[in-house]
């Protein structure tokens, strides 16, 4: 059939053409409210449709499908709260969300990029959950200029080539491992570790981070494994008992980490335990048993408990997806919520339908944001300017009680500088 | 490409087909049938340019290519109406929405793939579960060298500094090409050489492990000296430069206005990249189609059916493997570096197992042996991987956002639970749809004569199903 | 006149059977010859020595002057031997017409894979001489022309039979070995067999050397026959002569067998 | 081609005893080949009955539905009166009817004695087992000699025995027997028509002979019928059809 | 075409004297259980010491590489364990690569679902023991425990042998007689579905798919064999009782399987059926009927590897199956496909290979390789012994006979 009367306005008008469309009289409340030169509101929006009101959407890109789709969804429908929250409507845009599953696979992770860069109604992306499809992702949005908000993902790589549109609202693994190797050996007396890791990009990369920085300390590092293995470490362990280090680092996911920790207990192997965001999951404790207790893990998304808001968000996130919260979820909620008030700051602006690149200013302009997680604001590169990371302490092996961990130590470090 | 009509055995095939499939065909006969097609094409495409975005539109302008291929009309009316809807019509919506080229390219790229493994395992009858290592070799050969990959060899992945400068400039792509042929060429060779003593399943498992090998070396080599960057992938990798006036000035200017939105270097390089791999696809189509009626081609059928016969015949048994081995690999190996300069970025993910299967399932699924179908194959599972269930998702997702109702049952969108997300059951669909398919139509969508006839010979409308003994006559058939 | 293959003290062991033990046999170019014997004798396996698909633990082969023991089965056939099968082993599922375009393999000039890709005149050349000649061949031996695009394994026996005939006569061999050609036809059938193996020679000047049980074809063409029993040569003739043979008749013919010459 | 046996059958022998086998308009099909076109014949108890026919004329399509390997379109296959048609294959066994298919059928990877003791599947008495076995090997000392070799490596003819010494373990009421002398040598081909006599006399056991050397089959049966492209085209006594031109000429290679 | 019916194929023969007197052996049933128990001995001694060896002998020539370490030393403190694990490890790829080989044994195909069914069978077994968990059924006595696992292994052999006869029903047999690929990419279909299918239940069911094997009774508990100083301490080398439970009821799975096979008269038509179903049939053998017990106890002992799999390892997910699966149809390669002792060899030499690979690989190349070149390893391994043996370790040679 014929397109709706309120396809064409839809469109992402660049500038140029839109200056050159006809002025309509068109004066709507909202327009007015915001400012805008009524010539150019009304050109994008003509009356009859700004009660129908135009889309806006914000892609989510996270997995929902395979073996990450836990913390996948989590994210997602952290963004979908906010969402709903905010009321879903900037001045008289709808404003609608597109989940994309990434399946964690970077061809996916490409190909939706493509597919979410030709739709111009989207102007913001909360997104990746893994740093290896973020980083392969946002060279699409940077080539469209489509502003990305990562709830995710701490590899440096991700913001370090420069883009103006990429930003995140986590810390970074070179400063996370620093303080991961930093509170094992000055806090802790630490003095050997043995350190294994995933072999993905994230967990090879906190791993090597951490490892440098352990060098540095004086820290003996008596092995750095990588293993793809998800059930069977047995005869990773027996060289760890030989090795017998102070304690075991682990770079990695807590569905990896929580069955190494059991199979290392098992085996009588008692030393700490160690790791990183990664291990950021209820779902760590179910895997490790009474094992987990006492781990100790850096993590960049500070636990919902260190936040008067947190708790509150967790409530209505379990009333409305009736999933357990994690804490990604708020991670996702922040990112979507900075997203949606970089598009509404540059709707004001624009007057009207923005470009993308005016959105992605405005979202790099996004200074003393008041998340859930904390205040955030961007540097010029879109690592935050003072990330907080934790260290955290698992005290109960009952899942329920993950939110209880114990903060030891938080700090506020500043974006390492080039 | 002026093929005297009816003169290969190719022709024929295509010819026979035809006249089985009966319906489409029949309705298409007749000077009214161009017009039709003609006319379909017009609309569907009119359709997307208004709604470009619109799944089902898309669908049916790649529907449009299979009705093409179905007419009943001599070769080069077909190849007209194919090439005007690949050059033209896709391009053109792709101004819109840049998507369709990607959807394009990735369908080039598979189909290309599949045609080499097609080579392998249809003609040959060698089957090859690790084929994606050779896409891998061609993809890591310009990674390496057409990224900064060369300055990092000594620092730990996501350690390194990054340069400005590259050690080989943008325009090595094109040499690249050919060494990524050669380079799986070559690795076809190596792996082929000892393995070819082994028959059926030993021969699957073996290349099974040879795909894992090169899957977990990428994965690893980031020391002793970091080659690939390990798990992190190696990134940005260069794309071959473009002359200015296709990336900057009047061209994306006036086709910006065209298609209302900006087109930049990154648009200007997905209409490149598609039509690349588009030659490239075409080329491989040509090279196997004309490779499968040939002596080398008669060889592979017939070191697949009776080896020993073959051989008696003269066949030369390990260099005709081999050559089956070099020639699959070659295609993917180009497709590789392709691939890779399309990306910008490669990492191991990319090469696993399950990418094999799904080339695989390909070949299988539209036809083993019939180059046609092995193309539509690539397509249908490209597509429904990064297209039908994604957009079926987000557009479920897009009616749960809103007030609507579901129609007969009359509960809101809004509380249909998000398990349900067909994106969620990528798997599932995928693999009912597998299972489905081999039981109703196992010679594939476009099958070759040979495999048709040799399934469907027994085919006996009135015969109970088939667990009945009828089947086991076949089976023993060999020998 | 010179013999065309010499075998000398050819031994094939399996494990501890010895399937074939210190065979010496000699024929002569231009011949029609036979070996016979009981079940199990040896013969197949020595046709297998003789074409490379086994490598025969003692003794030589000679073919048209060459020594060919330990060759490859195809370097075998691209010297000029080819041969049948005891149970048929045609490409099933190709086509009668690439069946026997398969047979001409060694004897086609196409270069591997350029010419085929860019479709060149002497590609186009070569793949129609091919063509042209593996229609003559189905002609030769009296099959219909219409049956060139059937599948093989569709034809009845007998047809299967002369397809593969005509699969080894496209490899233009001096030497043919035919493994029990005749076994399963009726009799009428299998007089046209023999007729077809005397053109063979007769018209095609080629050496066939033949298997059989069926002692009407033995009997009828073979200018010289060898017996084989447990491995070993225990006569070797005439037919006239062989038939007479005591051992022969008692290991292999019967007191009872009334051969009649055809 | 001289098999003289020592017993030339009378013509009456047991021609219209019981009826045991009843093949009734059988209409067979290999996907659209027509391959059986109304097959009407009759098999008696006791009785040895052969069928001859040029190749391709659908005798082995006979034999296969009637051991249900393939199923007929149309017809009845009647076993003592019960309908065999859709019965399968090995509930047919079990009624007693044994089928030495052509090509054999041995199992490559078992040894000659498994291959024998497969044929006696339904048998669970050890000692009938032994004594048959014993009979086989008797009949056919080269299996003995091949015992513990592989089926599949045995030569052409050995192969021929091992599937007719089967056959015999199976000690069916009915056996159909496929071109039985196959590859085998003629000192062997006697043998066998000897023993396809010896069995029916000796233990009753009703047979149906597929056999291209026609006339030993013709020799050693009771009745024949002609088979031409799918259809019966003559029947009747053996040893009229042996004399009968049409069938000397066409099958005899007189 | 791998059954050449004239006179092909070929097995190393053993022939008879001409004139060897007729004694039918009967199968004796007391020696069918003791030959494969003599066998797995073997296999287990002979596949230790070889790899003990080769190890020494590495540790022996790379010593000099290293002065941070004696790695001798090292070596042959961690030797015990290793093999210990190995075993284990080799002893649960067994038992899955048996339902690999029986289906392949019979029906020449690679039925790549398997590693799904063996994660039903895991998921089946979890379920049972967290529901009795729920009604505080686990906290029982020793003895009790046992029983327990034992259901639950039983459970977990039901569950997956229907399952596996119903994907046979369902999607294989319709393929009967189709080319060899068809049926493996209908394969390849199942076990893609069957994923998404546990995940579907599990996270509709209970949120999250992944399941923790629950902790009780005393498996865990570590029995130590002896302690070897090193430096100033002293290491135990153990074994867990679990460990010990999987090696127990693998080798009777084992034995039971192999006798089931060798003695018995349905392992007789299973393995005529696996020569030729036609012919099978012709003697009077249900060939469905044995084709589907096949799948039936192949299933059954994926099942079982699939409780005792995450007994050992502690979890179960719905991709669990995908990679033992994958190393387990490998290890059945190894040992020659469609051979029953095979398997056996194959699991066990693919085990201690994979243990040994992952100890020792990172301290034999001062941290070059690590760990995760195991797989690698144990690939490059497998296309070595199958260059020099083409049908495998234990495979009957195939020379193809003309
Ligand atoms: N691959 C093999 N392994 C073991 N024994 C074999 C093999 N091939 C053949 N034999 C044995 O060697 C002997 C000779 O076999 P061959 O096939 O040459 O006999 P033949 O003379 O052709 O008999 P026929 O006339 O029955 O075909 C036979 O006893 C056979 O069992
Ligand atoms: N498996 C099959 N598939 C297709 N057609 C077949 C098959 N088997 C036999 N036919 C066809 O069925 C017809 C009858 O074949 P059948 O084998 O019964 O003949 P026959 O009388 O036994 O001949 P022969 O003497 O050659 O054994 C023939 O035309 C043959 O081509
Ligand atoms: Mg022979
Ligand atoms: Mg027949």
């Amino acid at each position: 059939g014929a397109p709706p009367p309120s396809a064409a306005p839809a469109e992402a008008a660049p500038a140029e053409a839109a200056a050159e469309a006809p002025a309509a009289e068109a004066p709507a409340a909202e327009a007015a409210a915001t400012e805008a030169p009524a010539e150019e509101a009304a050109a994008e929006a003509p009356a009859a449709d700004a009660a129908s009101g135009t889309v806006i959407k914000v892609a989510s890109q996270t997995p929902l499908s395979g073996p990450q789709s836990s913390l996948g969804t989590a994210i997602k429908n952290g963004a979908q709260l906010a969402l709903e929250q905010y009321g879903g409507k900037i001045g008289d845009f709808t404003v609608e969300l597109a989940p994309f599953d990434d399946q964690a696979t970077p061809d996916i992770g490409v190909a939706n990029a493509k597919q979410i860069v030709g739709d111009p109604s989207i102007l913001c992306v909360d997104g990746h959950l893994n740093s290896g499809v973020m980083i392969p992702s946002s060279e699409e949005y940077h080539n469209a200029g489509l502003a990305a908000v990562s709830p995710a993902n701490t590899n440096p790589t991700v913001t370090d080539r420069g883009y103006p549109e990429v930003n995140r609202i986590v810390g970074r693994d070179d400063v996370q491992g620093v303080v991961g190797a930093q509170y094992a050996f000055n806090e802790l007396g630490l003095k050997s570790v043995y350190i294994i890791h995933d072999k993905t990009s994230y967990g090879q990369g906190v791993a090597e981070f951490f490892r440098t920085e352990a060098g540095n300390l004086g820290m003996d590092v008596l092995g750095f494994e990588g293993t793809e293995e998800q059930s069977n470490f047995d005869s990773i362990i027996t060289p760890i008992i030989a090795a017998n280090p102070d304690m075991v680092y682990f770079g990695g996911i807590y569905s990896q980490g929580g069955v190494l920790l059991r199979q290392m207990r098992e085996k009588g192997l008692n030393v700490p335990f160690m790791g990183a965001d990664g291990l950021d999951s209820s779902e760590f404790v179910n895997l490790a048993g009474d094992a987990a207790v006492d781990v100790i893990f850096t993590t960049t998304s500070v636990p919902a408990s260190a936040f008067p808001r947190a708790a509150e968000l967790q409530v209505q996130y379990e009333e409305r997806f009736g999933e357990q919260f994690q804490s990604y979820a708020a991670y996702g909620y922040d990112a979507m919520y900075i997203c949606l008030e970089g598009i509404a700051r540059a709707v004001e602006t624009a007057g009207g339908m923005p470009t993308r690149a005016e959105v992605a200013t405005e979202v790099r302009a996004t200074t003393d944001f008041d998340g859930i997680t904390g205040m955030k604001t961007f540097n010029d590169i879109g690592d935050l300017t003072v990330a907080q990371y934790v260290v955290l302490r698992v005290t109960s092996a009952d899942a329920e009680k993950w939110g209880e961990n114990e903060v030891v130590q938080v700090l506020d470090i500043p974006a390492p500088t080039k | 490409m002026s093929e005297q009509p009816g003169k290969s055995s190719g022709s024929k095939s295509t010819k026979r087909d035809l006249s089985d499939e009966g319906l489409i065909t029949r309705l298409l006969a007749g000077p009214l049938g161009p017009i039709f097609v003609i006319g379909y094409l017009a609309v569907v495409t009119f359709l997307l340019y208004r709604e470009p975005r619109a799944l089902l539109l898309r669908f049916l302008l790649f529907a449009g290519l299979l009705l093409i291929y179905y007419m009943p009309h001599k070769a080069w009316l077909k190849l007209l109406l194919a090439g005007v809807t690949v050059v033209a019509i896709i391009p053109a919506v792709g101004l819109k929405n840049p998507f369709l080229l990607e959807i394009g390219f990735q369908v080039a790229t598979f189909a290309t793939l599949a045609l080499g493994l097609n080579i392998v395992v249809g003609f040959a009858g060698l089957l090859d579960l690790g084929y994606v290592a050779f896409f891998a070799v061609g993809a890591y050969l310009w990674a390496i060298f057409g990224s900064q990959q060369l300055w990092q060899l000594h620092s730990s992945p996501g350690t390194a500094t990054v340069y400005n400068v590259f050690p080989l400039g943008a325009w090595w792509f094109w040499p690249f090409l050919i060494f990524g042929i050669t380079a799986a060429a070559g690795a076809g060779m190596l792996l082929g050489t000892p393995v070819l003593r082994l028959r059926g399943d030993y021969l699957a498992i073996v290349t099974l492990g040879f795909g894992e090998v090169i899957r977990v070396l990428a994965n690893n080599l980031d020391k002793p000296i970091n080659l690939t960057n390990g798990p992190q992938g190696i990134t940005p990798i260069q794309r071959p430069p473009l002359p200015d006036f296709i990336l900057h000035g009047a061209l994306p200017n006036w086709l910006s206005q065209v298609s209302g939105r900006t087109i930049g270097e990154g648009d200007m390089y997905a209409f490149f990249f598609y039509f690349l791999a588009v030659v490239w696809l075409v080329f491989t189509i040509a090279f196997a189609g004309r490779l499968e009626n040939s002596r080398l081609g008669r060889s592979w059928t017939a070191i697949r059916e009776d080896d020993v016969a073959a051989v008696a015949m003269g066949v030369p048994l390990r260099r005709t493997k081999l050559t089956a081995f070099a020639i699959g690999a070659a295609f993917s190996g180009a497709m590789g570096v392709i691939y890779a300069a399309n990306r910008t970025f490669v990492s191991p993910e990319t090469f696993s197992l399950t990418q094999s299967i799904s080339v695989l399932v390909m070949v299988i699924l539209g036809g083993l042996g019939s180059i046609p179908g092995v193309v539509l194959g690539a397509a249908i599972v490209t597509m429904l991987n990064i297209d039908v269930l994604q957009t079926l998702s987000l557009q479920l997702s897009s009616l749960r956002q809103g007030t609507g109702m579901i129609p007969l049952i009359g509960v809101p969108w809004a509380e249909l639970p998000t398990q349900l997300d067909p994106a969620r059951y990528q798997r599932l669909v995928f693999g009912l749809l597998l299972i489905i398919m081999m039981i109703f139509r196992p010679e594939g969508i476009i099958p070759s004569r040979r495999r048709k006839l040799e399934l469907h010979e027994d085919d006996d409308p009135l015969a109970p199903p088939a667990d009945s003994e009828n089947v086991l006559i076949t089976s023993t058939g060999g020998d | 006149m010179a013999p065309i293959l010499e075998l000398h003290k050819i031994t094939k062991r399996f494990g501890g059977l010895v399937a074939v033990s210190g065979v010496e046999i000699s024929l002569d170019k231009g011949r029609i010859a036979s070996i016979i014997g009981p079940n199990g004798a040896g013969k197949t396996t020595i046709f297998n020595s003789i074409t490379g698909v086994y490598k025969p633990e003692e003794g030589t082969v000679v073919f048209d002057g060459h020594p060919i023991t330990g060759m490859r089965p195809d370097q075998i056939t691209a010297m000029g031997m080819c041969r049948t099968f005891q149970n048929i082993r045609l490409f099933q599922n190709m086509s009668v017409m690439e069946n026997v375009m398969v047979g001409a393999h060694t004897r086609t000039t196409q270069s591997t894979g350029i010419g085929a890709v860019l479709r060149t005149k002497a590609f186009r050349e070569a793949e129609e001489a091919v063509r042209l000649k593996a229609k003559q061949l189905l002609r030769f031996v009296d099959l219909p022309l219409g049956l060139g695009d059937q599948l093989a394994r569709n034809l009845p026996y007998g047809q299967q039979r002369r397809i593969e005939i005509a699969r080894a006569l496209a490899a233009e061999p001096k030497l043919i070995l035919l493994d029990e050609p005749t076994a399963g036809m009726n009799p009428q059938e299998t007089e046209a067999a023999i007729r077809l193996f005397r053109r063979l020679r007769d018209e095609m000047g080629i050496t066939v050397l033949l298997i059989e049980h069926d002692m009407k074809v033995v009997m009828g063409i073979s200018e010289w026959v060898s017996v084989i029993d447990y491995g070993q040569k225990i006569a070797e003739g005439t037919p006239a002569e062989v038939r007479k043979n005591q051992r022969v008749i008692e290991a292999y013919l019967g007191r009872h067998a009334t051969v009649h010459e055809g | 081609m001289g098999i003289t046996l020592q017993t030339t059958r009378k013509v009456d022998a047991q021609g219209d005893g019981q009826l045991l086998l009843e093949l009734d308009n059988i209409h067979t099909y290999y996907g659209k080949i027509h391959a059986l076109k109304g097959i009407s014949l009759k098999v008696n108890k006791g009785e040895i009955v052969t069928l001859i026919g040029s190749n391709g004329a659908g005798k082995s399509t006979t034999l296969r539905t009637i051991s249900g390997l393939l199923r007929p379109r149309e017809g009845e296959v009647r076993l003592d009166g019960k309908n065999m048609a859709n019965v399968p294959p090995h509930s047919i066994v079990e009624a007693g009817i044994g089928h030495v298919p052509e090509g054999r059928g041995v199992f490559p990877g078992l040894t000659v004695l498994e291959n024998l003791e497969m044929g006696a599947y339904l048998l669970r008495n050890h000692s009938e087992l032994e004594r048959r076995l014993e009979n086989v090997f008797s009949l056919f000392p080269r299996l003995l000699e091949r015992m513990q070799q592989k089926g599949g490596t045995l030569s052409g003819g050995e192969q021929q025995m091992l599937a007719i010494g089967r056959g015999l373990m199976q000690q069916p009421s009915v056996l159909l027997l496929d071109e039985p002398s196959m590859g085998l040598a003629p000192l062997l081909v006697e043998e066998i028509f000897n023993i396809i006599d010896r069995l029916n006399k000796e233990q009753g056991t009703t047979i149906l002979l597929v056999e291209q050397n026609a006339q030993a089959a013709l020799q050693v049966a009771h009745r024949a019928y002609v088979l031409e492209v799918g259809q019966i085209s003559m029947s009747g006594l053996a040893a009229d059809l042996l004399h009968d031109p049409r069938v000397s000429e066409a099958y005899l290679g007189l | 075409m791998t059954n050449p019916i004239d006179a092909g194929g070929a097995a190393a023969v053993s022939t008879m004297p001409a004139s060897a007197p007729l004694r039918v052996r009967r199968t004796n049933p007391i020696k069918e259980i003791l030959r494969p128990l003599g066998q797995l001995l073997i296999f287990v001694l002979g596949s230790s010491i070889v790899m003990a060896l080769i190890t020494v002998a590495l540790a022996l020539i790379l010593r000099p590489t290293r002065d941070d370490m004696d790695m001798l030393q090292i070596t042959l403190i961690l030797l015990p364990q290793v093999l210990i694990d190995g075993l284990v490890l080799g002893f649960m790829y067994a038992t899955i690569a048996l339902g690999y080989t029986m289906v392949y044994g019979v029906l020449e195909f690679i039925n790549f679902a398997h590693g799904e069914i063996f994660m039903f069978g895991a998921f089946a077994g979890v379920e049972l023991l967290l529901w009795i968990e729920r009604t505080n059924g686990l906290d029982v006595g020793n003895l009790a425990a046992y029983g327990l696992i034992i259901v639950a292994i039983i459970v977990g052999m039901v569950i997956s042998g229907l399952l596996a006869i119903t994907t046979e029903r369902l999607a294989y047999r319709p393929l009967r007689g189709a080319p060899r690929l068809i049926p493996l990419i209908s394969a390849i279909g199942v076990s893609f579905f069957l994923q998404d299918m546990m995940r579907f239940m599990q996270s509709a069911i209970n949120g999250d798919f992944y399941r923790t094997f629950p902790d009780f009774g005393p498996f865990g508990k570590r029995i130590t064999l002896f302690s070897m100083p090193l430096d100033d301490r002293t290491i135990d080398i153990a074994i867990q009782v679990k460990s010990l439970i999987i090696i127990i009821v693998a080798i009777i799975m084992l034995v039971g399987l192999n006798y089931l096979v060798n003695a018995t008269r349905l392992g007789k038509a299973i393995r005529s059926v696996a020569q030729d179903q036609r012919t099978s049939s012709l003697m009077g053998i249900n060939v469905n009927r044995i084709i589907a017990l096949t799948f039936l106890i192949g299933g059954a002992l994926g099942g079982a590897a699939g409780v005792l799999f995450a007994f050992k390892f502690t979890r179960a997910d719905p991709y669990m199956g995908f990679l033992p699966g994958l190393k387990a149809f490998t290890a059945a390669v190894l040992g020659g496909i469609g051979n029953i002792t095979g398997a056996m060899l194959g699991g066990i030499v693919l085990g201690l290979l994979e243990s040994f690979a992952a100890a020792y690989l990172s301290i034999f190349t001062n941290g070059a390789m690590g760990a995760e070149y195991k797989d690698i390893l144990a690939f490059a391994i497998l296309i070595l012994i199958l260059v020099f043996r083409p049908s495998g370790l234990l495979g009957s040679k195939t020379t193809q006979k003309a």
